[in-house]
């Protein structure tokens, strides 16, 4: 079974829509196994492992995340975030379709807030997505904000 | 309570031994005063030698409110100039690091200096014949502060001309930094990438206070750490599964009440103290195979067992750093305002020492300690709260009582309960000390 | 003007009876200092107990600048804490509003407390020992307000333990509260919703006196109110065609001069007031079939009739609040800072009142009072014009001169024509009163 | 005759060109009469009548709207205010070939500027559209905005 | 450095003839003393007559921190009036131009004013019979400033009622307005479009010291002005290629500390002066064809010669603008904060002249001075870095000696090398003065 | 040879991220000679020559701007400054088939950060496209701040 570009841009459009609308089961289950949810912490960093990170989080890791969030003593959640994602059609870098493996690189923007805040952050996402079982899945994803290395307050949900 | 400049009494009155004045935290006056006296005449940490390795490389931060750069002078030796051009005031250098060759040159009109700050060449220089400008300080080129002290490759600098000694500001507080640097085999440290930032909205003793503050964990990170313990007992692995990396980070933070006690926390003079004086939330992490060879070869037996043999939880250096030997890792509290602090988290790597033990580091500063943090979060959260409850007319006092004894005398070493509340107590006594250490004298000279 | 603080007599002189200095609305020391006395020393309104109608529910406020929290306790009473832990400081609470069960708990150390503020358990509590904790005003829980009051659902409080009694400051102004409440046969509301929030960047008293002024709807308000009347002109509808529920609210806005003269003006001790004497803006709003007989039920014909006789427009309760009784509206005006002011606009329902009259609340609230309203668009506009128009040093002194009288006396309830300022007088009247209440007393102290 | 899933799409993006071109009269005229532009105060607010709203007004109340912006003493905006859009793809959640109804919901960011000032809404579009007399048509629309419960001071143009 | 309200000492001793304290950019008390006193006390620039051609005209802006109006009066005079309504301080108009026809009309309620400030109407006047309205400065209308000048059509005027005359402050600078105005075969400008608005965090005098300070762009715009030579190098154009009109503008900024020194700098009293006394950067702008030969048949050929003979480089007039004689161009530095500071800078359009001339004022404007512009950047890094390098303790004085002499006399004027600090210093000699202006008078007084 | 809707909107998209991704060269390789990158001043101006622009820049200019960014002595650029676009899909306005020339408007979010600073600004580019030799060239572009009129700091790359 073969993969359009356009089932890509799709499938971008929806894991997105997912974390806006907090339907996170639906958005766990996008993920292969060993995957990785990778957000640097500084410009064009490419070790994950030795240096420090904001996010290198693996399944169990993303699971926790997102259990606590609905936790009755998560105090920095009471009350709760929210977030909204605006994203620019994603580009489509690399299909393998041979070993149905996908890259996708998409520039977005990201809106969280509570209560009387809001902040916007610049992102661009690369995708690593592969096609199983008929079903695109999630391989790895890598979120670099632009001011990566800026100050930050708490970033409490998905970017 | 009154204003703060120049009144060394009001200043004393604000810490009752028992509870401090909210005043301390929300106080802009109070803000300014101790970046003018407490930052001035405290040994203040600037960074790490490793992040200026070379001739010229230059690390620009803060000492208080003050710019300074870090420079690997042509000498070989670390220096700490004021970031600010002696002729008009730009700022010479505002990228966090670089290196600037054999000199510096401001951008605005080309003054040059030597990295060790002294005045090289200024263009056009007939143009100030017979001005006087030889005698102005301006003409010194950038001045540096006021005493520079590397110690085992973490420089710190006293930015007053004079005052109390690195040796009698430190005293015995120096063992965590030896027993940190002595893991690596080779005896030093290197700075492993560029720090987490993450801002908070609060003041900056409320994130000192809080690394010695053990009875939080098990409360505030109930839904970070209570829920990872749970989640990994529902996957059910078969017994004996040894804890995921994670686990073992995380787990700890749920530790009863008895364990903390039982933890022990010292407390040295000047406001320096620590919390795992027997044991702590970093005793159990996994060995590293190969590891405990290296230290025996380096250090023989007997001193390697020791040196692992530490496992010091938080060692708060006052005013503003905190090291976790156990894991290399230092963060420093950047007083930006009564009400705004920066948090800059760094990890190191030991040299000749595991690559593992770097990859603990960065995952423990990016689970722990990052604005993206599950358990960073709660802590933010809490001390925002405070800041703004503190407005509050109800109550003006803020208890530091757990533990208190009577006429509590911080100017000697102590050990005691995990869960007391000395630690906080001694800042305070340290922060009087500094605040007022200068002031008396100005007072007298009046 | 000089520094205001402790100095009555500088106070006094901003307020000249005829006109008010600019630094009433301008000068931020007089903010700290309306915080500390006006709003320590008045009865300010806190919310609805419908807001928190079973036990253990809370909502979280603030009364001047004192974040504090409304909570019904065990006893089913309404309480009002301040929302400070009496450990650190941490803010108990910081959503709007929930349920916290039996107790408070706070998030930091796990300190508990009965709904009443009573201290309930501290973990580990054997840490305080001996440590005298007993004698401080922290072991005693979260502290109450002064005084709370409860009229007929409305939850108002005075942060100072002792002062002017909640009758005495109201007298005859709870009639206006009486009559929106009247309204339900039931005799009593509940609040419909969250309120609007909209935030202007200007001094408080600007809205609070805008309430009562008569003279600017005809002429600020033309590009809506005007706009909307022509529009309908042109639809050209059949004779006699109902006005739509829309036109209703917002075309009596346009009426005349006349009209609003002859609305007339009350005026009551301590700042309250209201306009709408005789007739208002709301006295031709369509009936409802079916209400007047379930009034008639409830009270007997001659009560049904004063009730809905009465059509007072705004009733100002001094210092910030304003309710419109037809409508059961009440918007409060927050004071953020000298320049910042938070307007939250609250609707009710009637118990066992028609729901046509919820919706037309709702109607009036989101097309007058809402960030998003043409008619709240040029009010602010007014507002924030001014704040800035103050900045002027061309002259300093703000005109509330229109029907004015030597020597009013503002002890006395007066009626007077519905475009006089004098109720932004007897404002300022009060505003002296209660921002020297105590600084006489604590001058005389010292 | 059928609509199909792109002239959907196409016709959000020309509805929003139209706000941020001031190009008032074409965008009322997408309306059908008895819609409503409903902007909800509350998160996931269900009732427009009996609590309050930011926004629930009928064809009149826009006209009126529209009317005032252009009015020679319409203060607060003298001077005017100007708004834009940057909307992400719109998602087609429904399409009733049969009674041609149709739903969509698109993620958009909006900026509203006036003088030196200017504030970003992140925002939810739901529109119900029709196909009448061939063309597509704005049965209702709704506009949640992400902090829809913060503190706001003048939301002036349609966001 | 102490406090500086009505303590002229305090102020004399911030400048000492060679070197400034950094007090004076970075001290928020200094810049509000500037307002009241230096911005009220001086003359200072409002707008371009051409800014507000027709009766009815008005055009909105600040003197210091005060809102003013520029408007012109029915009698066709350009009047300048405190943009604040009488009633309750409304600003009038907000808009930055526009025409008000008739009179103004406040939008709150609509108190009516002649276009030269006189209160014209109030509706329902009579409320305000017997209240004793007409002894207020309220019912006077929109105040006037102390003192208006058109000046070859510039728009200056003086806050305060009384003061030094226009002529004893300018004096002999004017020279420079007429030559921009001369360049006019009609001897009038037209202001070309809206200015550009460059926002600076950094205080407004760093800005206006930059105009005359000739040792900086060499250095500081080697990135651009270099780089365009080096491109335009590479090019490799054959000979006596003409260059293009970008190249023309900003190849001169690279020019050697020679030709800088012999532009020559002249000073006058009052804190005015310029740079491009002999010839300037922009002495090599090719000519406009016909150009010439207009300016001979209006004034001659010998006036036509002189008036192109100069090509003054900036003339500054104290306190805060810049005029660029040679393509008309005017920039403001307005005051916003110790540390903020917005620049517009305008360009005029010669009436009669050559659309070439206003072509070369846009691309200079745009290249030169807008937020996009690379020559910009680096100018404002210096500034911003210079605002933040300032709060070092370090060093507190600004070193402005370059070409300094013993008791320099800055009642005369006089000529100099044209990379001297002079000017700067003539500039805060004249801050002294008008900061003090009052001050002892007032002193005095008490 | 013929364009589609989509080869436009795609070489937008394309050319939008050579600016995030700085490769400039390939960005200058874009544009035909005597094309004008325009950045007005004022709202919906007409003049670029006779008053103020924020931007009128010819290749020459371009270049220098390109060029000044990676020097040694580029003050202002020490550290470097980033920047992010997130651009809502392309209107094609004009397609002149016959002499191969089209023009799109673009709403888009520019987003500029350096340290700890960052600012957004609203955007509405307008691109005069050219197809010569059978490659599509940026023929003029002209890009609208919102608020152009308003008071910004230092805008340091390319919007
Ligand atoms: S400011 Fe540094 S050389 Fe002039
Ligand atoms: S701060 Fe509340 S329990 Fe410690
Ligand atoms: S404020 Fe201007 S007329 Fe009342
Ligand atoms: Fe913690
Ligand atoms: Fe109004
Ligand atoms: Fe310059």
């Amino acid at each position: 079974m073969s993969v359009s570009r356009d089932q890509l841009i799709d499938f971008i459009y929806e894991e997105v829509r997912m974390l806006d609308e907090g339907r996170y089961d639906e958005w766990l289950a996008l993920w292969l196994k060993g995957g990785h949810y990778w957000m640097p912490l500084d410009y064009k960093q490419t070790d994950p492992i030795n240096v420090t990170s904001l996010m290198y989080e693996d399944l169990f890791m993303l699971k926790l995340r997102v259990e606590r969030l609905t936790g009755a003593r998560t105090f920095s959640q009471k009350p709760k975030s929210r977030c909204h994602h605006v994203i620019q059609r994603p580009f489509v870098d690399e299909m393998n379709e041979a070993d149905g493996t996908f890259v996708t690189t998409t520039f977005m923007h990201y809106v969280e807030t509570r209560l009387d805040e809001q902040f916007l952050l610049a992102l661009t996402a690369r995708h690593e997505i592969a096609l199983v079982d008929g079903k695109l899945r999630i391989a790895n994803k890598r979120v670099d904000i632009l001011n990566c290395d800026a100050a930050f307050r708490n970033i409490q949900l998905l970017p | 309570m009154g204003h703060y400049e120049q009144n060394p009494a009001a200043i004393k009155a604000l810490f009752r031994g028992n509870e401090v004045h909210r005043d301390v935290y929300t106080d802009q006056e109070l803000y300014r005063l101790e970046m003018k006296h407490l930052f001035t005449n405290a040994w203040v940490f600037v960074g790490h030698e490793s992040q200026t390795p070379n001739k010229g490389d230059y690390f620009s931060t803060q000492v208080g409110d003050q710019p300074v750069i870090q420079v690997r002078h042509s000498d070989g030796e670390v220096h700490v100039l004021h970031n600010r051009c002696p002729h008009k005031g730009t700022k010479i250098v505002i990228d966090r690091a670089g290196n600037t060759g054999k000199f510096f040159r401001c951008p605005y009109h080309a003054w040059s200096f030597k990295t060790d700050g002294c005045l090289l060449a200024i263009p056009l220089k007939k143009g100030y014949d017979n001005t006087g400008l030889e005698n102005t300080d301006n003409a010194k080129g950038m001045r540096a502060v006021g005493e520079v002290k590397n110690y085992r490759g973490f420089i710190f600098c006293r930015l007053a001309e004079s005052g109390i000694s690195f040796e009698d500001f430190f005293g015995g507080s120096l063992s965590s930094i030896d027993n940190m640097v002595d893991r690596s085999p080779a005896g030093r440290l290197e700075v492993a990438g560029p720090p987490l930032r993450y801002m908070h909205h609060c003041n900056w003793k409320m994130l000192v206070e809080n690394q010695t503050d053990t009875c939080h964990p098990m409360v505030a990170h109930e839904s970070s750490a209570g829920t990872a313990v749970k989640l990994w007992k529902e996957l059910d692995m078969p017994e004996g599964t040894p804890l995921p990396a994670a686990m073992e980070i995380i787990a700890p933070f749920m530790s009863p009440y008895e364990f903390f006690e039982n933890m022990g926390i010292r407390t040295w003079p000047n406001g320096h103290g620590h919390t795992g004086v027997h044991n702590s939330i970093h005793s159990n992490y996994s060995a590293i195979p190969g590891y405990m060879d290296k230290l025996v070869e380096a250090y023989g037996e007997e001193k390697a067992k020791a040196i692992l043999g530490e496992s010091r939880h938080n060692t708060v250096y006052f005013p503003n750093i905190m090291i976790k030997g156990p894991i290399q890792q230092l963060r420093v509290f950047i007083p930006l305002a009564a009400d705004k602090t920066l948090v800059e988290s760094y990890i190191y790597r030991l040299v000749d020492g595991p690559e593992e033990l770097t990859a603990r580091s960065a995952m423990y500063n990016r689970m722990i300690n990052a604005p993206s943090s599950i358990v960073g979060h709660d802590d933010l959260e809490m001390y925002e709260r405070a800041q703004e409850g503190l407005q509050s007319d109800g109550l003006e006092w803020v208890n530091i009582q757990r533990l208190y004894e009577e006429d509590e005398d911080f100017s000697e070493e102590a050990i005691e309960n995990g869960t007391t509340e000395r630690q906080m107590r001694n800042q305070f006594d340290a922060w009087v000390k500094f605040m007022t250490w200068d002031m008396d004298v100005q007072e007298a000279a009046e």
